[in-house]
């Protein structure tokens, strides 16, 4: 029996969501910063959005969750950065009074009331699945990873392998041991390169979008666009672009959006006693030249940012 | 004024105070200076001779009082502002950058430029010109300032201070690492400045350099006038008493003592910066001076003995004992050595005076693995006191101290090390004459009670006042060594220039 | 005459901890988090966050009093923190795996002082290099992952809540305060203390005293990489997993801490009380401004003003007491 | 006699370079890699790739050369290419857009210049605050995300395969050269160098000399924030977006590449074609290992090792020559 602060007339205070995400300068988290303002707004909460000092950080992001548990929020949505280190915090969390709904990647145990994100695995094998049928089961393929330790990549990349392997023992792997680092910078130096040694190579794959911006500026530059199959992860204009103009073959997107709205709707509905589900999926679309132009693949490349800037 | 050339002054300064936190430092100072004159200024360590110049030359800023050049008002808000208005200065601390070679530290600040580009030929030729002429043409111009010694670096600052054509000179102990042969180029030097009415402020400890060139003299104590008046015609023992307040009897004041048996015996060490293997002997009770011009290698040696500088061949035997070749196990053996390079090797300057002096010595104090503190203080304070440190207490840092008193804390901490065998070199650097003669008196005391002294000093005088034996140095071998009493002033620098003896 | 010599002492006694004070004055006159900025729980957190950088800072203090630095800092706490997780994950007892982390930072940091005093480098780029190094092994034995150890009392040491309860603060903090009593006393009133401060006043004065610069040198390093390696266990008992990636940056945090606190670059300042209040004033900081929920950039604005501030403030006081 | 002499100074002449030869010959000989690893198009990306690094490496060396640093290197990188990519897309004429940029950079490190000598704290800490400002700045002007902005000449600047094609390099190498060219000059031949050297060496020398250092620190640190500013111009063409999470860490890069090239962290040494050089040894350190194919950890673990290599091998050089 939970009492509902938020909507019931007479109480002025509205409840106070802290939604924590991996970091705050990826186009994906600002879409879940979207998403969950969005949800906001209608049902009239208010957000506190909080990532790390630094960019996937795991103790800060531990920092981070102590600090607004200390702070007094009425529920958090986090988007932990380990399955493993966050239990504590969120324990923590939960023993003071203060629900937890996880989105984006796993936390082991059941610490929390709900879990909302993109099966990445199955993200991984789609991207698979579209370059095994791009080069016709034939071929010689880079895989840049991201991260060392980053989860949800990590599935990704290993959905994407075990595709090739299961589905299309044709195509041989050049190199999967290359990580592309936190920035772009990083990412355009190692896809260059790579490209500078492979330069024949027939299919790029890359997991997130920082990673597959810095190999696309690399491609571009290496005068490969649209000789090489590449297939990438996430949205941003330049990548759209790309898509159109055929340097990109195809991008795995997620729905941050709808991630970081369902995040806070499930735990406002939590503490207003509704009930929620356990685990919501919120799906993976591959989005190409061909289907970009409808309107699901739109609302996914260029998902309605304007509610951050009012 | 007393000045033979009577005309208006050059430069005169009035009232002058400077306080340094709770430190008086100065307190109403007046100072005239006439043109063409060389004008000595005079005190005891710590009386304010150079706190009184670096705000000549604006380097500090005086708290009270004014200043006039030539009649005009002058009040340079920095270095540049008195370099500006004709001061040039050599300071007491040298003020050289070690990376830069001698032509560029020569040039330092007033570099010939053509918009902005260096023009080099012209300033090269001048350069080389002034330390030929200071009877140094070996001195490289494109040496780097860290590779060349003490003295060969003090030639440098004066070359700059030469070249800057100034009106007026301060020269703050340009002397204290100088050899006599070179004390005497620089006194030809000023006299030849003196001729082109150049006025020049002329700070020493040496009486008798300043009998020798100055016209005037004025006298600092504690901060404040003492007197003033012209050299001629006032005798050495009036100049001292004003310095010190009383009359001084005795300046190499002497202590019995007897040589004993070998202490030290170097036998043909070679070091790896040295020239020539060396060969000497040092017994207990005994003090032994090492004469010689600037790079004569006499440094060089110490520092092999001390275990320094790597040893190519020869041996140490200290007590009949070898003992591996580094500081601290040569410390153990009983060795100290006093650096001749105060500020570079000798003192930790932002560490307090109670660091500085227990230092090499720490474990008396040690209880328990804990340092002692109030016994550590009280024991510097006590050494501070024994050796008229003029400081605020043992916990200042030792960069507050004047040159001299910083030279004294060097001298406490080597007599607080307890040294069997002490290698001084220039130990009497820039100390005033009372506190010197109190140094003499403790080397004395120091070989009564059967330690062996190696006496490093380009001040002859010293050397014959104090020591038993001595050796001189010539080109980093001994080319003579004989009993003090059979040496004269005129037979060691004859055997320091000729390397015949 | 006695009571402004009372008010004056009593200045003196406050001063060093003006930033800090100044910094929790500003976080509890703000409205939003006025009434929990300074609650005990929220002081808890924040002594707890500052455990690992706090560590760390003790060891690069000593160091930077020698005229050093040490940029190996946070990769060694990683690494330190993979190897301990490492072990219990192989089954090793959790003490064994704890001083196994701990010989580990020891370890990396004598090495960072045999190269330097061997190789005659500048402590800069041998840490530098084993900045990279360190991260690389870190990397290389967590076979790019992270290390999921199971619990054990390890990971108690930095919990909040502490068994048993009366202890209140965790472990880890209580370890911190003693070891910066400890280090505090060393550097005060130990010969070590002593020839530490001299070699980074002035090196060539030091070998002249017959301190062993070079032993002293090697050794310091050392007991930093010690500090840091008890970080790294740290870091892990917080984490509860052994994580290579962590802590990137860090080092420059817990240099700035020290040099906040007083710690001078060229050697020869710095004191333990200082640095620790250098490594709360980035704690309080931090967290006061997460607790407003200001933006990240604008957190990284303010308390890079904020550092500038409490340096120069300090720098002010110095000359004014001089 | 004449033969020997000639050998010596072809050897000193060759010395500095050896490091660089060192990783060169390393990569040449690995079988994997050796056919492509000197082929003229890895050259020009490995030159392309130096550009950012080296017009910060030109800054720096001079900011090292008076003794200081820059730790906000980095975050004006950033900062800058920000801007610029703002300007741009904000419609303002792409030159005028590449001047702001530059602009940014330069009022940065004036910035710095002015807080280190007004304020007399010592360039670690203040560079270290603005470098938590400038990263602020720099994100708070994107909004937290990249500035997309349409392809102009701007993007050109960096482009492998420039147009005119007679160019052979992009412009921006070509740029690199030029200024690294004239500083080169500016250090050895104007009195503007020799008091940089003069202020590294001995400050209070340099001051009672009559230099104005505080005007001179401070027209250093303006120009270092130029060189930045111009990095973060080039990263922005490089990347066709204005990127505020750019260049992380870039500054241990670049102050390493200085070090390594023989700048000294104490001031008073330094050379701009050691810094080229070190920037280029970094350059193909990552680009040869990347082509190895050799996983991360391991390339972070050899440019480790090959920091604190090439660096003893320059002193080893250095000692014997004395
Ligand atoms: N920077 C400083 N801070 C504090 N006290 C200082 C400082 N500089 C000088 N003093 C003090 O001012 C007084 C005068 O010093 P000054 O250097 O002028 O003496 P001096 O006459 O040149 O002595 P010496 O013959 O030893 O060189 C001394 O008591 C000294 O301790
Ligand atoms: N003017 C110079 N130019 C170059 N090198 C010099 C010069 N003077 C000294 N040196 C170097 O120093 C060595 C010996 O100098 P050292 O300082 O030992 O002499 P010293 O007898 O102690 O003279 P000083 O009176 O300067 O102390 C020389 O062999 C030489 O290598
Ligand atoms: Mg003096
Ligand atoms: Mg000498």
């Amino acid at each position: 029996g939970r009492t509902d602060s938020g909507s019931k007339p007479g109480v002025s205070r509205p409840l106070k969501i802290a939604v924590i995400p991996k970091g705050t300068t990826h186009e994906f988290w600002k879409s879940i910063h979207a998403g969950a303002l969005q949800a906001a707004r209608e049902l009239g909460v208010e957000i506190i959005w909080k990532g790390p000092q630094k960019e996937d950080d795991r103790a800060q992001q531990i920092t981070v969750v102590e600090d607004v548990i200390s702070r007094g929020v009425d529920g958090i949505v986090l988007a932990p950065l380990d399955d493993r280190a966050l239990i504590r915090p969120v324990q923590d969390a939960m023993r003071d009074k203060i629900p937890v709904v996880i989105v984006d990647s796993g936390l082991q145990g059941k610490d929390y009331i709900s879990f909302v994100a993109t099966d990445n695995y199955q993200g991984g094998v789609l991207a698979g699945r579209r370059m095994g049928s791009l080069l016709g089961g034939q071929g010689r393929i880079l895989v840049i990873r991201y991260q060392s330790g980053s989860a949800s990549t990590t599935e990704r990349e290993r959905g994407f392998l075990e595709t090739l392997e299961r589905e299309f023992p044709g195509l041989t792997l050049l190199a999967k041991d290359q990580y592309a680092g936190p920035t772009t910078e990083t990412a355009y130096q190692i896809a260059e390169n790579l490209l500078s040694r492979f330069h024949d190579a027939d299919g790029l794959f890359c997991p997130n979008e920082s990673s597959t911006f810095g190999a696309l500026r690399a491609v571009q530059e290496a005068g490969l666009a649209g000789k090489i199959r590449f297939v990438g992860f996430d949205s941003s204009p330049k990548l759209v672009q790309a898509l159109a103009d055929g340097d990109l073959d195809g991008l795995v997107l997620q729905n941050p959006v709808k991630m970081g709205y369902l995040g806070v709707r499930t735990i406002v509905q939590y503490l207003r006693g509704e009930t929620i589900a356990q685990l919501i999926d919120t799906g993976v679309t591959l989005v190409t030249k061909d289907n970009m132009a409808s309107a699901e693949a739109k609302s996914l490349l260029t998902p309605d940012l304007s509610i951050l800037d009012r | 004024m007393t000045s033979p050339a009577a005309s208006a002054p050059v430069l005169s300064m009035n009232r002058v105070g400077k306080r340094f936190g709770a430190t008086v430092a100065l307190s109403g100072v007046d100072f005239e200076l006439g043109p063409g004159q060389v004008h000595a200024l005079l005190g005891e360590n710590g009386a304010g001779k150079s706190t009184l110049m670096k705000i000549l030359s604006g380097a500090l800023r005086p708290d009270e009082g004014e200043m006039a050049l030539a009649g005009r008002p002058y009040a340079p808000d920095g270095p540049l502002a008195g370099r500006r208005g004709g001061v040039s200065m050599i300071y007491q601390e040298l003020t050289l950058a070690p990376h830069l070679t001698v032509e560029e530290n020569v040039c330092l600040g007033r570099e010939p430029n053509r918009s902005g580009f260096l023009v080099r030929a012209e300033a090269r030729r001048r350069i080389r010109e002034t330390l030929a002429f200071l009877g140094h043409p070996e001195i490289g111009l494109d040496e780097p300032i860290r590779r060349l010694s003490v003295g060969a670096r003090q030639i440098v600052e004066i070359t700059r201070s030469l070249l800057d054509q100034a009106r007026i000179l301060v020269m703050d102990e340009p002397t204290s690492s100088l050899s006599l042969e070179d004390t005497e180029r620089l006194f030809q030097v000023i006299r030849k400045l003196k001729a082109e009415g150049v006025s020049i402020i002329y700070i020493s400890h040496f009486l008798e350099e300043v009998q020798a060139v100055a016209d005037v003299y004025t006298v600092l104590r504690d901060g404040q006038n003492a007197g003033s008046g012209a050299i001629a015609g006032t005798p050495l023992e009036e100049i001292i008493r004003l310095m010190v307040g009383k009359p001084v009897t005795e300046l190499f004041p002497h202590v019995d003592h007897r040589p004993g048996e070998v202490l030290l015996a170097v036998n043909g060490l070679k070091g790896a910066r040295m020239a020539e293997p060396v060969t000497l002997e040092l017994r207990r009770g005994e003090i032994l001076g090492l004469a010689g011009l600037i790079g004569a290698g006499r440094t060089e040696t110490l520092r092999a003995i001390f275990g320094l500088d790597g040893i190519e061949s020869g041996t140490v035997l200290i007590a009949g004992r070898p003992g591996a070749s580094n500081p601290r196990s040569r410390i153990r053996q009983g060795l100290g050595l006093l650096s001749e390079d105060r500020q570079g090797e000798g003192l930790a300057l932002s560490r307090s005076l109670a660091d500085n002096i227990t230092m090499s010595r720490l474990e008396p104090y040690r209880k328990f693995g804990l340092l002692d503190e109030k016994r550590r203080l009280a024991a510097a304070a006590e050494w501070m006191r024994t050796m008229a440190i003029k400081a605020s207490g043992p916990r200042g840092p030792a960069s507050s101290l004047s040159g001299g008193n910083q030279q004294k804390v060097i001298l406490a901490r080597l007599l607080h090390q307890q040294a069997d065998v002490l290698l001084f070199d220039e130990p009497t650097r820039g100390i005033d004459v009372m506190s010197k003669a109190q140094i003499y008196e403790w080397i004395g005391r120091l070989a009564a009670r059967g330690k062996g002294i190696l006496f490093v000093s380009s001040y002859f005088p010293e050397l014959l006042g104090v020591c038993d034996r001595i050796a001189v140095f010539y080109r980093g071998r001994i080319a003579a060594e004989r009993p003090a009493g059979d040496w004269t002033d005129e037979l060691l620098m004859a055997a320091a220039t000729t390397g015949k003896a | 005459m006695n009571s402004p010599n009372k008010l004056k002492s009593a200045i003196n006694l406050v001063a060093p901890f003006l930033g800090l004070i100044l910094v929790l004055a500003l976080f509890s006159a703000m409205p939003d988090v006025s009434s929990r900025f300074l609650r005990l729980a929220n002081l808890k957190a924040v002594a707890t966050q500052s455990v690992i950088v706090a560590m760390g800072a003790l060891g690069m203090t000593l160091v930077i009093i020698t005229g050093g630095i040490d940029l190996s800092a946070a990769s060694n706490i990683a690494l330190s923190g993979v190897i301990t997780a490492y072990a219990i994950n192989r089954g090793l007892p959790p003490l064994l795996a704890v001083l196994l982390g701990i010989l580990t930072g020891t370890l990396v940091g004598f090495l960072n002082g045999l190269l330097i005093t061997r190789l005659r480098l500048v402590p800069f780029i041998v840490t530098m290099g084993m900045m990279g190094i360190a991260r690389g092994m870190a990397k290389w034995i967590a076979r790019n992952q992270k290390i999921d150890a199971p619990l054990t009392w390890v990971n108690e040491l930095m919990s909040k809540s502490p068994r048993p309860s009366w202890l209140l603060l965790a472990p880890g903090v209580w370890l911190m305060i003693v070891l910066a009593v400890v280090m505090a006393v060393v550097l005060r009133r130990t010969v070590f203390g002593r020839h530490a401060f001299a070699i980074g006043s002035n090196e060539s004065a030091a070998r002249l005293c017959g301190i062993r610069v070079d032993g002293a040198k090697v050794a310091i390093y050392a007991v930093c990489g010690l500090f840091l390696g008890l970080s790294g266990v740290m870091e892990f008992s917080r984490l509860t997993v052994g994580d290579p990636t962590v802590a990137v940056g860090l080092e420059l945090d817990i240099i700035a801490a020290v040099v906040i606190g007083g710690g001078s670059l060229n050697g020869g300042e710095g004191s333990i009380l200082g640095s620790m209040i250098g490594v709360f004033i980035m704690s309080f900081l931090r967290n006061g401004c997460t607790m407003m929920g200001w933006p990240n950039y604008i957190q990284e604005i303010i308390i890079g003003i904020i550092i500038i501030a409490a340096v120069s403030l300090d720098r002010v006081r110095h000359r004014s007491a001089a």
